[in-house]
Parts: structure tokens; C-alpha cells; sequence
């Protein structure tokens, strides 16, 4: 098969894999898990026509490992799965932000704990994605709502990784990995593709992990003159271990303010619906699909309603949402968990805004009453 | 005499003293890395290391190489993407019994199995050097260790004998104490393509040694002197006897199509450029 | 190697020598005597073959055997 | 022809309601529409309830489901019985007349799949088959992009005979 | 005639219709354990199944015994504890082929070194059946799986050979068209104390038949009928001839000692009452 | 060796190791990790004479899934470990917590992620020991600060674990874990063991997954005639898969309410210093040591501090803290983390009461300094 | 087996059969003989030899194969 | 005797200070106090710098490291350059004469372990000779507390070179 052309009827998790091949990425390292396998078979079909490589490792701890070391090596890459490997991956994942690695991790979640409902639809590993792996540390995590930002957003994944070098966990679920939908995609030549910063010195003078003053490092590739040592260990600009007291405080720092300095670049949100509202709702992914249409369903119920949608979840972004809580009269957080999400927006609450729980945890695409009857409970 | 490389090429002097005990082997093995290296002239922007995690797994500090250095057990699986992502490279896994054996047997099975083209150095200590002196799966039975204080219950692992198993190309067994042969097989193996399988006797007097061989340093390096014994000695012995020795030498040398080219084979627009970038 | 036109020059450093005795005990021909706190002292440099094994058997880089010609 | 449809495609596994969904909403789809297609199925890989929810709009599509049917049909009881007391008036349930003994009798047809496909002589294809009936009682989409998509999600030997179940589909 | 046991004492019949596909040896294999058990008079509640996740792994839901149902690859570590944590439990390990040599291939490895009483079963239907038909270690070179649309590029692994080398005590291929003689092997290895391993050469015609094997349910249970070959008939083959087929038959049956009897031997107290409770 | 007698200078692991043979712990597997490894190596050589059995798996996937197969054998078991061994255990904690399988995790942490500084303190697995594992669930996890606490919090841990059938984290750091005090252990007959619930019912009559009123099903063992049929797919209270609509919703809920009902027995926190203050320091663990210290240095520079110390961490003691809150004119947050268990003091913190960090991340205890800075800072 | 003292009754289950075909193909007296929708019908239980193995190799446990003694 | 006390041993690893740690630790909880013990030491194996901290108390104690240390004992120039500044006038320091050249000269006593050692004859009993030299100039255990806390953590053939060590240092 070669690239679709036109519109297409297409699956999210197809979407993802052509995404990924537009952004640039030649390899990918997987360990197949519903639902999100057709994310593995696309590759698999695919990426030797575009020079890149695929292969099934033994389990989900090999898989992320050897993204890591490909992307060290120079290719963009990224493997795919579902909670029980994402939850395997956390240690490496840690590894991956700890050195710097950017590559993309696409989790389609399912129910959980374990083996749960296996292949039903959940958003569960939100919390998860930001604080799976120990220690300290930074994610990037954002959240696509349809096949055609299953696209996007998987582009968007990449480039966000290249950019700050850190891993990035698209974090999707069983509906939109599965859903058929039209897309088009477009013209690779028009897509806008992030490519990491090289070193400019020379390889004599190179220090891998000196930061430039955006407090990203030059990153050279494994086999270029310039030399990159990447360690898991506490390390300094070198990339060799170091033991010194401060630092760790100063890579750790460093790790955190990449990222939270530059929240304008990460931070993205979608609003809808009528700016002053009686309830807000906040959600992200499929759940904000749903979302929408109650917009609709509680208009005619007379209710006013908007949504605050988080494209980007982690960072979470804190202001938004506190704005939009100072604004309303009451908050529903829609999500198919038992309650994630709303414990960040509660973190922000400074307005101690009334919020409530819409918990889709049947397995399925959360239903519109759930979100529905916690509207009106909030307008009680 | 042309101007050969030398071992300080792809060491880092400036990192002396090494970290490693008194009478700890890790730093001859390195040495012996690092000189077949030079031999082979392979300049070190071509090499990656790729270690473990343990005692052996600091070994990427001294060196100048390209390096990677992860979680316990993983030098293999992040070694698969390194080679994968640039084919051109050189990849070495540096790994301890337990890296390799325990937490990381899998990859190791895997590994061969696929024939995937690394070199695979592992520094048999017999323990778990780094965490304290805890028994691994290369601990001879009833040995005494942190963990097993009356000795361990558990038979060991034949590390060469499960690399043969499961596919690898080149394997083969010395010693620290044998340093010469030990080069040699070192600068086989990285020459070689497919997956090659150096075990070096290691030792670690300051917890295998400590507990199980009466004397000192010296006498640890007499141990795996001794344990390690060819196979035109190794097979006169009896099977009780056989039990107490390492067969040493090179014990597997094959020619295994190694996993990319089968699988540039399969797919053969891997190699080329393919429909290229963003068609 | 004849020892009449080459010159072996041993050098040790003391600061990385970790006193494991490995070079006094494993020299063939006993080039080394260990000093009171382990550290190896040069005895018997003529007996010296060059074989350079305990500078590869060092585990500490602290020996470097060095012939000098001296043709 | 309507612009907004919600139909569901409701039976068991092995009944070709995934593919149906597919060939349906790639018609919608070359029809200009925007669409939603859904499956579910339990984890039996074969003979479980198995489902395909297929949403086509002209305006952007939020809600990937089927929130009131304007078309379900169901091929066995169980399938009914999810949908016949939850969908509204205006829903038109199309059900095989073998298979689903206990109706309710208001806004629906029975039909005897397997009747026909003894005539058209094979078992096999009765998914063109309800895609024609489906489209002879509701303009979803238009049968020439029907046309198209069906001989897209078939491999060219299988053309003949399901082209012959759908047109059955769409006289009786 | 005594009133022996039945199957059906092992097999929960109410929830049949099995969940699996026309034509899956699954439930032949079931059939076949549920036998042995009963033909051995084992009382339902001193087993315990560990299965792993897989088509396969779903098993337990059609089992009376004791049952533990955990994560993909992870039944034999849980089986493990199991068996320790008792020891009087017949503890058998129903694993798929990626269960038990993939994710699972670490403990696999292990449990055969340490030679543990459990009995692994496994099903090899050279893939993944519940996600879908991807490759998995033991399908075969250049065969065809949804991720392996031109052909796999990795050998795959001997899975008895593997269990043989790391220690089992008894190793055994059958397949599930040769249903006494997998009966046979089934009970052998329950009754025998250490790790201990059948493994099942199984039917896929939904993913793996479909991709490979032209022609229906029927055909794919004739290859697997076929490829299984007795050693007096494989010996005859030349090399690349015994790629093609998988030697049946009891190929390993030893008498190592098990980890338990080991580890009480080193540690005495472990199979008195000790020091006692709370002393 | 045998049981110490009499007033001992014992490190905390040591006790650790003590407390769990006291409790009643019969079986230990595990992969050593500094700084835990010393559990390991007293359960070794300890063990065999209380009959149970130590074992070194491979790995510390197969160490938690040993452990808990021992457990369903009847066996209380437990395992020990630090971050990266952790992180790998998050899969089958899960598997844990969805069975309701009593068993103890002890995580000694230290400085993450990766290997980072290994062997050096932290406490950065807080928000991990929450949410590290896919999927919706509950934990209860508890910190200790002392080597006395170390013996006493894991006699607690296993209480916990056997009164509400679930993984009980024993969240320590190297602090604890490898500092030496003095300590008596006391005579174990003086101790309350809580011992699981076994059914009363007939074998024919046991359903292993009905709760009881409080929620929690009695537990047989493997071997027993009531069959105990244990599963990670969604079960029903037969323990057998379950796919009905509304099942996954019914044992996720109970799950949560088994914990989240009885908090009263669960939740438990120290108050230290004078009831009124100027500063409110809330923390945990090795670093309430520290503020303890602290509270004497503020009152010497004329502040009035004092200190609520979270013993058990998980379930959040949402209550306790909000009313903290309210009282104190300003909080400090002191943790040996880069700002974990601030978020969740920020979440119930309804008085918008300022709450400022005191982050120790030097991979040494949190020293008195930084405190201090963070108390001035807080009263300005 | 003599046919004379014992006859075998062959149960199979409709509901259960997933008509694999694997009792039609494996029957080495050919027993029995396909239906329309692939269902196995008993065509010659004259020729069963009651050896079972169709029973232990029907994956869906709907065969049952039972000797009714007639001494 | 002082009731409280916070006593640093640092050097390098080798030199015996946390065996050191746990005899001073065990002897003031022969005395009837509290103690807490810490020790830290680098990644090198063997080599790096090292150190115990030894905190003693009759009242619960809260923070186990040395705040404010009373007696500090520095074997290397590294471990007296870490306190040297930073401790407060009332703490001794007791450095090795041989190794730390560099010193400040305030509340310090420098001892050359080395020539005792050899006096003793025996480098390896370093720690039993430091404990007696810290207990001639502070009396922060009983010497009897003392005795019986290296009895007990020495195996019984070198007691006697150990006290003898002990000894020594307390007759400087
Ligand atoms: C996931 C994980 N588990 C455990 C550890 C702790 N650990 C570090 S090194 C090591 C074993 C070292 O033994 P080996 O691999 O044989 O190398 P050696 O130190 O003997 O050279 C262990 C268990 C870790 N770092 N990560
Ligand atoms: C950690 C984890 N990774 C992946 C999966 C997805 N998964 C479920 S079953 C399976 C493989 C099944 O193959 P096999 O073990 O051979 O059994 P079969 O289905 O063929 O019987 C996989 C990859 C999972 N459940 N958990
Ligand atoms: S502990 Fe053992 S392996 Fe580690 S450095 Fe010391 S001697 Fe070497
Ligand atoms: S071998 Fe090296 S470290 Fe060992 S004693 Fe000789 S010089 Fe010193
Ligand atoms: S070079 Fe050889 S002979 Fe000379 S000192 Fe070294 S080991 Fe001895
Ligand atoms: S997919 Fe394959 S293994 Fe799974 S039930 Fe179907 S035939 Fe059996």
C-alpha cells in the first residue's frame, strides 16, 4: 500500500502511524497491544519503503528502549500501546527525559487497572502519564479528539519532542484510535516540521549537554565527530556522571524549566460554546467530542454551557483553566475515569468555583446523560 | 612503524583513578577493550557503548567512544535502536552477569535469537557487584553471597551455552587473568557481524571473593585463573567435574545471516532511499 | 627480545596503583617485590621479558612498560 | 437525501457488519459527507455481539455514536432487543424475520436474509445484501458511491456476486 | 469399575460456548489437561492454573481448579510465588507462545534454571492470536503476520531446546492433532517434580492459517499435523530439511533436583516450623 | 543470626525487615536496589527459621507478581525496593490492587529519574506511588521517618493490607532506610496482627469476590477447598471475567469505596508544635524529621511555627490538611522533591492560604537551611 | 470393540459446533459426512470404532461419543 | 559526661569510620541515650571520601545529622576542608597530622595516626586508635560502654590489637 490519497475513510490509529511517517519518523519499536496495534502494522507495511526500519521487541520495556537508542542514533522514532505496556515503559520513559531523548510515546488507553476491560475505551492514564516513572521530572502529554488530530497532533507530538528534546506521550484512547473517520492528508511539503538543533561548534568543543540559552542542548547523533555521551546517571554539560553536590539540583532545574518557561509554546486549549457560561465543562479527548454535543443538549434544556477543552494536559495548563473557573458559575469535569483531571482543576481553583464530576467508566465513549446529569446537578 | 591508534583513544585518562576496587577485574577488561579497539582502528566516533547498570556498567565513564549508558538490565534493547537507527555503528553492550542474565536475560535470548548485529561484553563477576554482593544467576550453586548466606539454591546460568541456544554467531569464554586471549576474542567479536558473545571471567574479590575464596585479591585472580580451562582439558574432565570449570575459548563461530540483512532482504526498499523523505 | 639492544622502562604510578598485587604476583619471571603497604617495587628489571602483561593485567592503568631502543 | 444520518448495523461477529460499516461510510464520504464509523465487538473473537455505528453529517461531527438511530438493523435478537424500546419514532429498524422472533412491531421490516441469499446462492454476501435493503428504505447515501465503495473493500473476483446481493437487497 | 474421575470435574461447562474461534485447538488443548488431571485423580482444589493474557490465557474462565488470571508474559513469575507460598499445589502454567517466550521469556529462562516445580503449557500457535496475528519469537522465518506483511525477518526460537538448555526437567512437543499423545505428556509433566514443559503445536487458522496456509480450518489443522515430526523421523533429515519441521516426543526427562528441595537442603530451618510463629 | 533482643543500634532497613517478620510476613521475592537491598539480605538469612521462604527473582516484575501469588497462597508476603525497581512494578501492582491481593511494597527512594543519584535520598516516588499504575485505582501508602517507625509502620503496612485486601506502600527513602538508631523490638506477642478474612460460607456456597458489608471479601487460599479463582480482566463476584455493562463500574466503585468509606481507620497524621502558628509546615517522612528541627530554629528567630506531618499519605488526608490551612496564616510544603505533595496540599486548599515549597532535591535530607528560607519567605 | 456387545452413541451438540470440520476430515472410518452450513452429520456410526479421538479433538466440547453396553 | 553530642568522622572509605560510626553509635546506647547514625559515601567502590555522622541524645531526636558538630575527626585534607569553615567555635576538629596540611588552627588537634599504627604495629586498627584518641579529648561515651560496643562488633581473635589500638589513643 502506498500513502492515501485524497479524502479517505480512515482509523485514528492509521491516522497516528502516517502522521508519525509525515513528521519524519523511520523508526518505530513496538510491542502490539489492542487497541492500538494498527499503529505497529502500519509501520511494519510501511516503513521500509521510506528507509526506515520497524521491529517487534520482546515486551514494551525493549520497545521504548530502542526508540531511545534510535533517536540517539539520529532517527525519529516512537513506539505505540495501551496502559499494561505503557505502565512497563515508565522506567525508561524516565530514561528518555532524563537524557533528553526526543521521541513520542502514543498510548490508546484502555480500562484498567491490569487487564480491565481490555480494548474498551478509558481516559485512566492521565495522571499516569505525568508521574509513572520515578523521581522528578517533566512530560509533555497531549490529547486528540478525532482521526483527523490523530494526525495532527501526532505531527505535533513529534515536533514538540524535537523541540524541547523530551519524550511526548500522545495520549489517546480506544475511541479515537479506532474510530473511522475522512481525512484528507495533506500535502507533506506544507506540513510545518520541527527538526532538532545540531551542534554548531566543533566536534572538540562540543558539550553534549550544555544548554543553549533556551535551556535545550545541541544534540549530536551516535557516529557524528561530535561525540554524545547520554547517561542515565546524574550528569553535567559532559554528559559523564558527576557527583557533585549542586548537580543534580541544576539538571533537575534545568529538566523542569525547558519546559515550564516555555509554556506559551506547549500550552493549548479550545474553547466552545458561549463565552459566559453557567457551567463550564472541562475535558480533553474523546470525552471533549462529547462534550460539544452537550453543548447542544443542554442549550435545549436551557442551560448554558461551554467547554474548555485541554488539547496539551501536561503541562497542565493552570491559568486557563483558572480563568475560566473565575468566569463561571460552576465546573463539570467530564472524563472517562473515575476522577483525574478534576483533581488539577481543583488544584487551580483559587475561586473555590462549585466542581463536579462526570465519570465515564463503562467502558465505552463516556454517554452524553452522564455529562448531562451532572450538568444539572451543578445548576441545582 | 605506520602511527597505529592506541588504547588512550578510546580512553579517558583524565578520569583516573577508576571507581573500581582493589583487585577488581573491570578495569583489565577495559583495557582489553579498549586495545582491541586500536588494533582494529576503528576510530571511536564509530563506536557506541552502550552499558548497564552496575559496577561494570561505569565502565562508559572512561571511555571517549560514544556512549550510552540506560537502566539495569536494558544495554541490549537500547543497543537494537542504536544499531537500527545508524547501521553504520559499531555497538557494544557492556554488561555485568546481572545485567545481562537476570533482569536483562531477556533482551539477551532476543537478541541472539534475532542475530542482530552487536558485540555483547559481559563481565561475569558471579554477583551483583554494585548493589552489595547478592547472588545472580552466574552464581556457581551453594556459593555464599549477601543473599544466600548459606549458599545459594539456585544452579547457574552456561551464559555461552544459552548465547549458542538461542542463535548467536560468535561466542566465545576467557578470563581477566588471560588478557591476551581475552583481546583476541574481544576484536573477533567486534569484527564480526551478528550478535557475538564475549564472557569474561570477572573478579570481585571485595564480595564474591570475600565470601567464598580465603585470601585476597590475589587469590580471587588465582580462582578464575584456574576455573577457566580449554576445551582439549575441559573435555578429559568427568560431568561431576565439569561442573567446577568454565570451558573457555571460542566456542561458537557461525555464519547466521544477521537480523537486518534478513530483513532488508524481506523488505528490500529498506535499503534503498525508499520513496523518500515526506512522499 | 634481546636484551642487550632494547631498554625496558617500568612505570608506575603510585597515586592509581591500588596495591591489589596482581603485577608482583602474576609476573612470570618476578620482576616485582611488594613494598611494605603493597605497592610494587621494580626488583628484577633485568629479568623483565617485555611480555607487558602486567601493564595489561593492571587493573588500575598504573603500569606502563616501555622499551626503549636502543639501537 | 437526507443530510444527517445515524445508522446502526447490529448483529454478531462473522456477519460482516465491520466491512459493511466501512463500504457505508466510504459512500457517505464520496457522497461529501463527514462521517463517524464505530465498531464494537466482545472479546469472543468469533459469533459475540458485534456492532457498527456509522454517524454521517454535512457539518462538523462531535459525537462519534449514534445518539437517537435514524436506521438500525438488527440481525439477531440480542441486536433488537439493545435498540428497539431506545430509539425513537422516526427510527426505522430493519431485522432479519429468522433470527429475531420477538419484535415490538412499530417503525420496522422484517426480512428474510437467508431466504435470499439461497437464491442468490451464498451465504456469504449478506452484507451487500442489507446495504441494498438498508438502501432501498433510506437514501443514506447514493447507490452509485455505494457501488464504489463496495467494489473498493473487495478484492475484483468477489465483484460480481455481492453487486448481485446488493441490487436483490435493493428490489425486494 | 471405581468411580474414577471425570474431566468435567475440572471443566467449568457452563460457560461454554468457548469464546474462541472455529477451527482454535484451544479447546482440544483443554480438553487435554482437564483429561490428564482427571486421569491423575488430582482433586480440583489442589491445582492452580496461572495463565498468562492471550487467547490461550483466557483458559481459566473454563477451569474449576484454583485460578490465577495476571498480566501478559508475567504466569510463570506469579506461578512462582504460587508455588512457594504453597508447596503442596500442583501449579501448572498455561501460557501462549508470546506469553511464554516474549514478554515472558525472562521468567521462562529463569524457572527452567532454577528447575521449579511447575508444569508450563504451552500453546504454540506461532502467534499472536488475541491482538490480532502479529509475529511472535516462534513464527516461523519469512512467514507472513499483520506486522510481517512480506514475511517475519527473525528466526524463531526451538521453544524446548530454550527449556532444555536453561534446565527443565522434562520437555516435551506435541501437538493438538496428536491428542493422546499430548495427553500423555501432559499428565508425565504434572506428576513430575521441577519445571517442567509441554509445548502444544497449536491451531491459528484465523490469523496465522489465514496469512499462511491456503484453504480453511481443516488445512491448518493438516500443517500442524504435519510439521510435528518423532525423532526416529527427523533424525533422517538433513539440516535444511529440519528447519521444516518441529521434532515431537518427550525430549527431555531428567532428574535434577527442584528449587525447593535445594533450597531446603541449604536452609534446614525452612522445612521444620522454624523458630516459630512470632519468636 | 537471630531476633534481636533488647535496646539494639538497628538500621532502619533492619527494622524494616524485623517489623514485616514480625507482622507475620512468611515470604519475601525481590531484586536488590540500593538502598533497600539490606531487607533483602535479614529476609535471606532470616527467614527459613519462621519457616517462610526468601527467593531472588529475576527481576522486580516477577519479585511483585511472586509475591503476589504468595499471598493467594495464603502466605503474607512483601517485597522491597527503590524507584527503578518500582517503576517496574507498576503493571502489576495493578494486578494487585484489581485482585485485592493483601501484600506489602516497600519503596526505600532515592534520587530519580533513571538512576540518577543513586543510592542518595529522596522522596520524589509520591505522586508515582499514586498513580504509577494504568487505570483507574486505589492505594493506600504510609511513611515512615525513623528506624523505630520503620519496624512499626510495616507491622501497620500489613495490617492495612490485610484488613482492606490491598498492596500497602511502605514509602520510605534512603534517610530511613539506611540510617542506624536505637530501637527495642518489642515482644511480638504484645503486637496486633491483623490477620485476612477467611470465608465462613461452604466451599460450594464461596464466591471469592462477594464483598462483605464493609465491602471487602473474605479471602481462601489457593489450595483450600473454596476455590479462589483470581483475575485481571473484570470479574464479577464469581472472580470469573465479567462483560456485562455495568460490572467494571461496580468493582471499580467498589474498590475505591472499600478505602475511601473507612478512611477514619486508614488516615493518620502527627501534629507537632504549637496549635497556633505563623507557618504551618505540612510534610512527611524523612523530612518531618527535619521540620520538627525546624520549628525549634523558628521560634529561636521569634517565628511561631509548627508542623503537620502526613503519616499516611495515601488516601490523601484531604480533611486534616484543609483544616490546617485554614488555621495557619501561611504553609510551607517541606519535601525532598522538586513540589509533589504541594500539589495536592494546593487541591484542598479552599483558603487560598499562600503555600510555599521548601524543595530538598541536593540527593541528601533536606537540610534545616532550606526550610528556614521557605519559612521567612513565607512570613514576609 | 465388538460391535455385537456394545454400541456407540455419538451426541453432538448443534449450539456448541463451531463446524470446524475437524470430526468430518480426522475420522479415520469417515463417520461422518458435512451438512449444507458445514454441521457434521452421523452418516456411518456402523464404522465408528468408537476410539474417541474425534470427541478429545473437537475444540468445542460438542461431540460426545458414549458405549452403551449391551451384554 | 554531656548529654548531647554531634561527632563527625569523615575520611575516605577503608578507613573504617562507619564500623567506627556503629561502635560510638552502640557504646552511647550502652550509656543510656538516643542515637541516630548516618553515614554517606561516594560512588567509588573504594577510595572516595566517607563519612559517618553520629548524633547522641537523651531527649527523642529529631534531626539525625550533625547540625552544629561538637567533634569532628578529619583523616584527609578533603574531610577537613568540608568542616573546617563551617563548624562552630566550640567543635573540635582531631585531624591526621600526615594527611591534612592545610589547616586553620583554631580548636584543633592534629595526631599523626600513622607513626601510632606503626607503633602499634598494625595500619589496620586505625579506627580503634581514633575512637580512644576522640575519648581522651571528649567524653562522649563511658570507656566501658566503649569496650564492650568494639567487642561486640569485632570478631574475638583481633579484640586484643583493637584495644590495645584503644588504648593508645586514649594515652596521647
Ligand atoms: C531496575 C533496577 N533494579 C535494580 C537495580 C539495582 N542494581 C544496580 S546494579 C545491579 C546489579 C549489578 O550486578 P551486575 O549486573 O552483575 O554487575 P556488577 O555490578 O557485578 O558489575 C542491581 C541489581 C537497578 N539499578 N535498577
Ligand atoms: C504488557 C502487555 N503487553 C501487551 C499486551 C497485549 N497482548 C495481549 S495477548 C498478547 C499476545 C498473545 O499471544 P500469545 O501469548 O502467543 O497467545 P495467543 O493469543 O496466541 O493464544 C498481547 C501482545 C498485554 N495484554 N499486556
Ligand atoms: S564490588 Fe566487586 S565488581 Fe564492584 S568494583 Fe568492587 S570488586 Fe569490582
Ligand atoms: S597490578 Fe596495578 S594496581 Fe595492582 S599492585 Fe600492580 S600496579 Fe598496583
Ligand atoms: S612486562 Fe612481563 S616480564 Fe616484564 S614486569 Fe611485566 S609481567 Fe613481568
Ligand atoms: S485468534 Fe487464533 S488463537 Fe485466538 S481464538 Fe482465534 S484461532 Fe484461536
Amino acid at each position: 500500500m502506498s500513502r492515501p490519497e485524497g479524502i479517505q475513510l480512515m482509523e485514528g490509529n492509521h491516522a497516528c502511524a502516517w502522521g508519525a511517517i509525515d513528521a519524519g519518523a523511520r523508526f518505530y519499536a513496538g510491542y502490539p497491544i489492542t487497541p492500538s496495534s494498527e499503529i505497529a502494522e502500519v509501520c511494519a507495511r510501511e516503513l521500509p519503503a521510506y528507509g526506515g526500519t520497524y521491529i517487534q521487541m520482546e515486551d514494551e520495556i525493549g520497545s521504548i528502549a530502542a526508540i531511545i537508542g534510535a533517536s540517539l542514533s539520529g532517527k525519529k522514532s516512537f513506539t505505540a500501546t495501551s496502559g499494561p505496556g505503557f505502565s512497563l515503559m515508565q522506567e525508561n520513559l524516565g530514561v528518555g527525559i532524563y537524557q533528553e531523548v526526543p521521541c513520542v510515546v502514543v498510548n490508546i488507553q484502555r480500562v484498567g487497572p491490569a487487564t480491565g476491560l481490555a480494548t474498551q475505551p478509558a481516559q485512566a492514564d492521565v495522571m499516569q502519564a505525568r508521574w509513572g516513572t520515578h523521581g522528578d521530572h517533566p512530560i509533555i502529554a497531549i490529547s486528540p479528539a478525532s482521526v483527523q488530530e490523530m494526525y495532527d497532533f501526532t505531527i505535533r507530538a513529534f515536533n514538540l519532542s524535537e523541540r524541547f528534546r523530551i519524550p511526548v506521550i500522545l495520549l489517546g484512547d480506544q475511541v479515537v484510535g479506532q474510530t473511522y473517520e475522512n481525512i484528507a492528508l495533506p500535502d507533506p511539503g506544507s506540513l510545518e516540521i520541527v527538526e532538532r538543533k545540531k551542534p554548531t561548534v566543533p566536534p572538540e568543543e562540543y558539550l553534549p549537554y550544555q544548554p543553549d540559552e533556551n535551556l535545550v542542548p545541541p544534540m549530536a547523533a551516535y557516529g557524528d565527530k561530535h561525540i554524545l555521551h547520554a547517561s542515565s546517571t546524574c550528569h553535567c554539560e559532559t554528559g559523564y556522571s558527576n557527583f557533585k553536590y549542586g548537580t543534580n539540583r541544576q539538571l533537575l532545574n534545568r529538566l523542569k524549566n525547558k519546559i515550564y518557561n516555555y509554556l506559551d509554546e506547549i500550552i493549548d486549549v479550545e474553547y466552545f460554546g458561549p463565552e459566559k457560561a453557567e457551567v463550564t465543562l472541562v475535558s480533553f479527548g474523546s470525552a471533549s467530542r462529547v462534550c460539544k454535543y452537550v453543548v447542544g443538549l443542554a442549550e435545549k434544556e436551557g442551560i448554558k454551557v461551554n467547554l474548555l477543552r485541554l488539547i496539551s494536559i501536561w503541562p497542565f495548563p493552570d491559568r486557563e483553566v483558572q480563568e475560566a473557573l473565575a468566569k463561571t458559575g460552576a465546573c463539570v469535569v467530564a472524563e472517562m475515569n473515575q476522577g483525574q483531571v478534576i483533581n488539577e482543576v481543583n488544584r487551580v481553583n483559587t475561586t473555590n468555583t462549585p466542581v463536579h464530576l462526570a465519570s465515564g467508566i463503562d467502558g465505552e465513549l463516556i454517554r452524553p446523560e452522564i455529562i448531562m446529569a451532572s450538568i444539572r446537578e451543578a445548576v441545582k | 612503524m605506520a602511527v597505529k591508534l592506541n588504547y588512550r583513544e578510546y580512553f579517558k585518562e583524565e578520569a583516573l583513578p577508576l571507581m573500581w576496587c582493589a583487585g577488581c577485574g573491570n578495569g583489565i577488561l577495559l583495557r582489553a577493550i579498549t586495545d582491541a579497539l586500536a588494533d582494529l582502528e576503528i576510530p571511536p566516533h564509530q563506536v557506541v557503548v552502550s552499558t548497564g547498570i552496575g559496577c561494570w556498567g561505569k565502565a562508559d565513564d572512561y571511555m571517549t567512544t560514544h556512549a550510552f549508558h540506560g537502566s539495569h538490565g536494558r544495554a541490549l534493547a537500547f543497543a537494537t535502536g542504536i544499531k537500527l537507527g545508524n547501521p553504520d555503528l559499531h555497538v557494544i553492550a557492556l554488561m555485568g552477569d546481572g545485567d545481562a542474565l537476570a533482569i536483562g536475560g531477556n533482551h539477551f535470548i532476543h537478541a541472539a535469537r534475532r542475530n542482530i548485529d552487536i558485540t555483547a561484553i559481559i563481565s561475569n563477576n558471579f554477583t551483583y557487584g554494585m548493589t552489595g554482593g547478592q547472588y545472580s544467576p552466574t552464581t556457581p550453586l551453594s556459593y555464599k553471597t549477601t543473599t544466600s548466606p548459606v549458599g545459594v539454591a539456585e544452579p547457574a546460568f552456561d551464559v555461552c551455552g544459552l548465547a549458542e541456544e538461542c542463535g548467536a554467531n560468535y561466542v566465545a569464554r576467557s578470563t581477566v587473568y588471560h588478557v591476551t586471549q581475552l583481546k583476541r576474542f574481544i576484536a573477533a567479536a567486534i569484527q564480526k557481524k551478528g550478535f557475538n558473545v564475549v564472557e569474561a571471567i570477572n573478579t570481585c574479590p571485595t564480595h564474591f571473593g570475600r565470601r567464598n575464596i580465603p585470601g585476597d585479591t590475589v587469590e580471587m585472580m588465582k580462582y578464575i585463573k584456574d576455573i577457566g580451562m580449554p576445551r582439549s582439558r575441559f573435555e578429559k574432565l568427568d560431568e561431576e567435574e565439569k561442573n567446577k570449570y568454565l570451558l573457555t575459548g571460542e566456542l561458537v563461530n557461525r555464519e547466521r545471516p544477521d537480523f537486518l540483512s534478513v530483513y532488508r532482504e524481506i523488505n528490500p526498499a529498506a535499503s534503498e532511499s525508499g520513496r523518500g523523505e515526506g512522499k | 627480545m634481546n636484551k642487550t639492544d632494547k631498554e625496558v622502562k617500568i612505570h608506575i604510578d603510585e597515586a592509581l596503583c591500588k596495591r591489589c598485587g596482581f603485577c608482583i604476583e602474576f609476573c612470570n619471571t618476578k620482576v616485582y617485590e611488594a613494598d611494605q603497604d603493597g605497592l610494587p617495587l621494580i626488583k628484577n628489571l633485568e629479568e623483565c621479558t617485555n611480555c607487558r602483561l602486567c601493564e595489561l593485567r593492571c587493573p588500575d592503568f598504573a603500569i606502563r612498560v616501555e622499551v626503549v631502543n636502543n639501537e | 437525501m437526507a443530510k444527517n444520518w445515524q445508522v446502526v448495523l447490529a448483529g454478531e461477529g462473522g456477519q460482516g457488519l465491520i466491512l459493511a460499516g466501512r463500504i457505508l461510510s466510504e459512500a457517505a464520504i464520496k457522497d461529501g459527507n463527514n462521517v463517524s464509523l464505530t465498531s464494537s465487538y466482545g472479546i469472543a473473537a468469533r459469533g459475540g455481539y458485534s456492532e457498527s455505528q456509522v454517524v454521517i453529517s454535512e457539518q462538523e461531527l462531535y459525537y462519534p455514536k449514534c445518539a437517537s438511530p435514524d436506521l438500525v438493523l438488527a440481525l439477531t435478537q440480542q441486536a433488537y432487543d439493545r435498540y428497539a424500546d431506545n430509539v425513537g419514532e422516526d427510527c426505522l429498524i430493519i431485522y432479519d424475520s429468522r433470527e429475531v422472533t420477538n419484535t415490538k412491531g412499530k417503525n420496522e421490516v422484517g426480512f428474510d436474509f437467508k431466504e435470499a441469499l439461497l437464491k442468490i446462492g451464498n451465504l456469504k454476501v449478506i452484507n451487500s445484501l442489507f446495504l441494498g435493503v438498508i438502501l432501498k428504505h433510506r437514501d443514506i447515501v447514493s447507490r452509485d458511491s455505494m457501488i464504489e465503495a463496495m467494489k473498493n473493500n473487495m478484492p475484483a473476483k468477489i465483484h460480481d456476486i455481492n453487486l448481485k446481493a446488493f441490487q436483490n437487497g435493493l428490489e425486494q
